[in-house]
């Protein structure tokens, strides 16, 4: 009948193949109990067959395993206990329940997250190696850095440690120890993969305390399939293997100096942009600058030559009109002198003239009604005229008769008549 | 009867006045009388002579220029 | 008849207006009658002459600078 | 006829005007008549001369900075 | 006819606008004229000189830069 | 025309603007335009000078790296 | 220019970011262009040198403190 029970191992001795455990059972950290097991070589190659290589890591003292045992009683040797089969799950539940107590202690103690507040260069270029030289993931971190298209400029120092068994830890410790002294921008810590049991050293305290307390950068390159072990998580970068460790490191430069030249490439281009565009810019300010004071320039042009030819006519239609002015009273002067020359020609002197005219008219005719008048009397006293009529005219002595005084009887008489003068005496006179 | 070569009108009018006047007083002896009835004549026409030769005269200076 | 040589318009005008005055008032002889119609009938002339004269200078005067 | 040698142009209008005036008036005698129209063509052309000078001048305003 | 030294072209104009004004209202004597045509050539060139100028100094800005 | 020593070119440039503003809405007068053309002439210079030099200098210190 | 003696590459990148950034945001004054553009040249040089640069030998540090 076989038994699983859950035992420390105190120690571990091989023996041809032959595995002897002595187990313990502890209660507040005093041995309660204690026996012996044995695993036969048989039966290890069995379990060893199930679990794998897991299974030294497994079988380490320290650790507590579930055991599946048998119990004999041999005359000779007494009670013993065969182990016939190990759980390794418990094994890997053990590993993982010392892998968080590692992390409690190490965050109650202050020191997890040490490395991730330390600077980790982005050129990152001398670097501490740390791990097992030969190893394929030691040649593959070397291959990568030294031989990519990318930057290959690097500088390593290794440190040559093993990686597993017994020792590992401890070299792994000096190592890290060792590399504080030198002049790197980071320390590789390097690990080919293996079983989980295999990367089990990386979770040991010591070692997760001396990496938290590296005031070296450390990048962890351990392969490793599942979880990530202590060492990963207080490390400054974790990377999954070697390979992914080196192509981070070439990368992060690689893209530094990619965004370096695209940077500057940008500053220099949106420079030159700039620069351009101020010009056109520039440009145009010049070409509007120009046109305005060149359109505002002509309008003034316009506005004087409007004003000027406004003055000009102005003065031409006074002058204009000054000379109109002239003319029309040189035209009334000559008019007005005319006009009183016809006057005088058509009217003065032809009114003189006819008063002239009428005024000889009037003496002559004036006078010849007077000599008319004389005639007219001349005529009627014409004693010629009146003895044709029958008047006689007599004289005594030449003297009218009617003039005579004295005695005129006696005296001769001279009668004159139409027929001739009659000679006769005065005989009588007869007074009335 | 002949009148002076020069007389004037006015002495011609005057005389005959005169001779008119005489025979209007009948102061004329009746042997001058045909004498000076025939001077008053002569001055007459003397008179009217030169009357008309005037206006004719007037006539002349003033006419043309009315044409 | 001759006019003195320098015989103004205006003298010569009132020459001729006495001379009309005259025979209007008929103070005139008949001897003078033609001598004074000359005359006024030479005025008449003189004054119409220097008329047409004064009319040619100011047609002569002005017309040019109106053309 | 002779202006003075300074006379204004209006002064030169004035002497016109008055010459217009007067013959509006009737105030000049035939025998002045001549020298009036003769001194109004002087004064005139004395203005005119004046205002074509004036003229010639104020082309020259626009004129020669146009051409 | 001289301008002040300092004149400015707005005053200068200014003063153009005024003669017009003085023109259009007929306020100025023809005596005055020929000084008044005088000072606004003398205005009217001082304007342009100074647009001249303006215009050469506005194209020499233009001339460096657009070779 | 002096700039100030330390002028920038946005200030330069900005009373550039300035300049162009006003001659767009016509508010310069023209006895000022010859002295605003002027210092626009002198800002242009200084923001052409200032463009060019940054141009120089950018590519004086592209070329080394650039080889 | 002078970069701080204890500058970070990532820092420097930071900083010719940032001026990439000012430039893409139009950001800068062309007064200050050359002096970011010379900057920046600076802090290319700055991480380009640390990249060249051969480390043939990783000097060995003892530290006092840590022997």
């Amino acid at each position: 009948m076989n038994y699983w029970v859950v035992a420390e191992i105190a120690k571990a001795n091989e023996k041809n193949g032959h595995h002897y455990l002595e187990l313990v059972d502890t209660v507040d950290n005093r041995t309660s109990a204690l026996m012996t097991a044995t695993i036969w070589a048989g039966t290890y190659k069995n379990i060893r067959a199930n679990i794998g290589n897991d299974v030294a890591e497994i079988l380490k003292p320290g650790n507590k395993v579930l055991f599946s045992m048998r119990i004999e009683f041999h005359k000779v040797y007494g009670l013993k206990l065969n182990v016939v089969d190990v759980d390794p799950a418990y094994s890997y539940g053990e590993v993982e329940r010392r892998k968080q107590a590692t992390i409690e202690r190490l965050k109650t103690e202050g020191l997890f997250d040490l490395q991730k507040a330390l600077y980790l260069p982005v050129i990152a270029k001398r670097i501490a190696l740390i791990g097992s030289p030969g190893t394929a993931g030691h040649r593959d971190f070397r291959s990568k850095l030294e031989s990519n298209a990318i930057y290959t400029n690097f500088t390593i120092k290794e440190f040559a440690t093993s990686v597993q068994g017994d020792k590992a830890a401890k070299e792994l410790i000096e190592a890290l120890k060792e590399a504080q002294t030198y002049d790197v921008d980071a320390i590789v810590i390097l690990r080919g993969g293996g079983s989980k049991m295999d990367l089990n050293v990386f979770n040991d305290y010591e070692l997760s305390k001396h990496i938290c307390l590296s005031k070296i950068p450390v990048i962890t390159g351990i392969g490793h399939e599942h979880d990530e072990v202590v060492s990963d998580l207080v490390c400054r970068k974790m990377c999954i293997t070697p390979t992914a460790a080196a192509e981070f490191l070439y990368i992060q430069i690689g893209t530094f100096s990619a965004q370096l030249r695209q940077g500057f490439d940008a500053v220099l281009n949106h420079s030159r942009e700039m620069v351009a565009g101020l010009k056109d810019e520039f440009n145009y300010l010049q070409k509007y600058l120009i046109h305005h004071s060149n359109q505002l320039l002509l309008e003034y042009q316009w506005e004087l030559n409007a004003e000027a030819h406004k003055i000009q006519k102005n003065f031409i239609q006074l002058v204009q009109s000054e000379k109109s002015d002239l003319d029309l009273k040189l035209d009334k002067v000559k008019s007005q002198s005319i006009h009183k020359i016809q006057i005088s020609l058509s009217s003065d002197l032809p009114n003189q003239l006819e008063r002239l005219k009428l005024g000889s008219e009037n003496v002559l005719s004036q006078r010849s009604t007077q000599l008319n008048g004389l005639n007219d009397l001349l005529k009627m006293l014409d004693p010629e005229r009146l003895l044709d009529v029958g008047y006689s005219i007599s004289t005594i002595d030449g003297v009218d008769v009617s003039e005579m005084t004295g005695d005129l009887l006696g005296k001769t008489m001279q009668t004159t008549t139409s027929l001739g003068v009659l000679t006769s005496e005065i005989k009588t006179i007869k007074k009335d | 009867m002949k009148l002076e070569k020069d007389l004037k009108y006015e002495e011609a009018l005057e005389r005959l006045q005169e001779i008119v006047s005489l025979l209007e007083r009948k102061e004329i002896k009746i042997d001058d009388l045909a004498d000076k009835v025939k001077e008053a004549k002569t001055l007459v026409e003397f008179c009217r002579e030169k009357l008309d030769r005037t206006e004719t005269e007037i006539n002349k200076i003033i006419e043309p220029s009315e044409g």
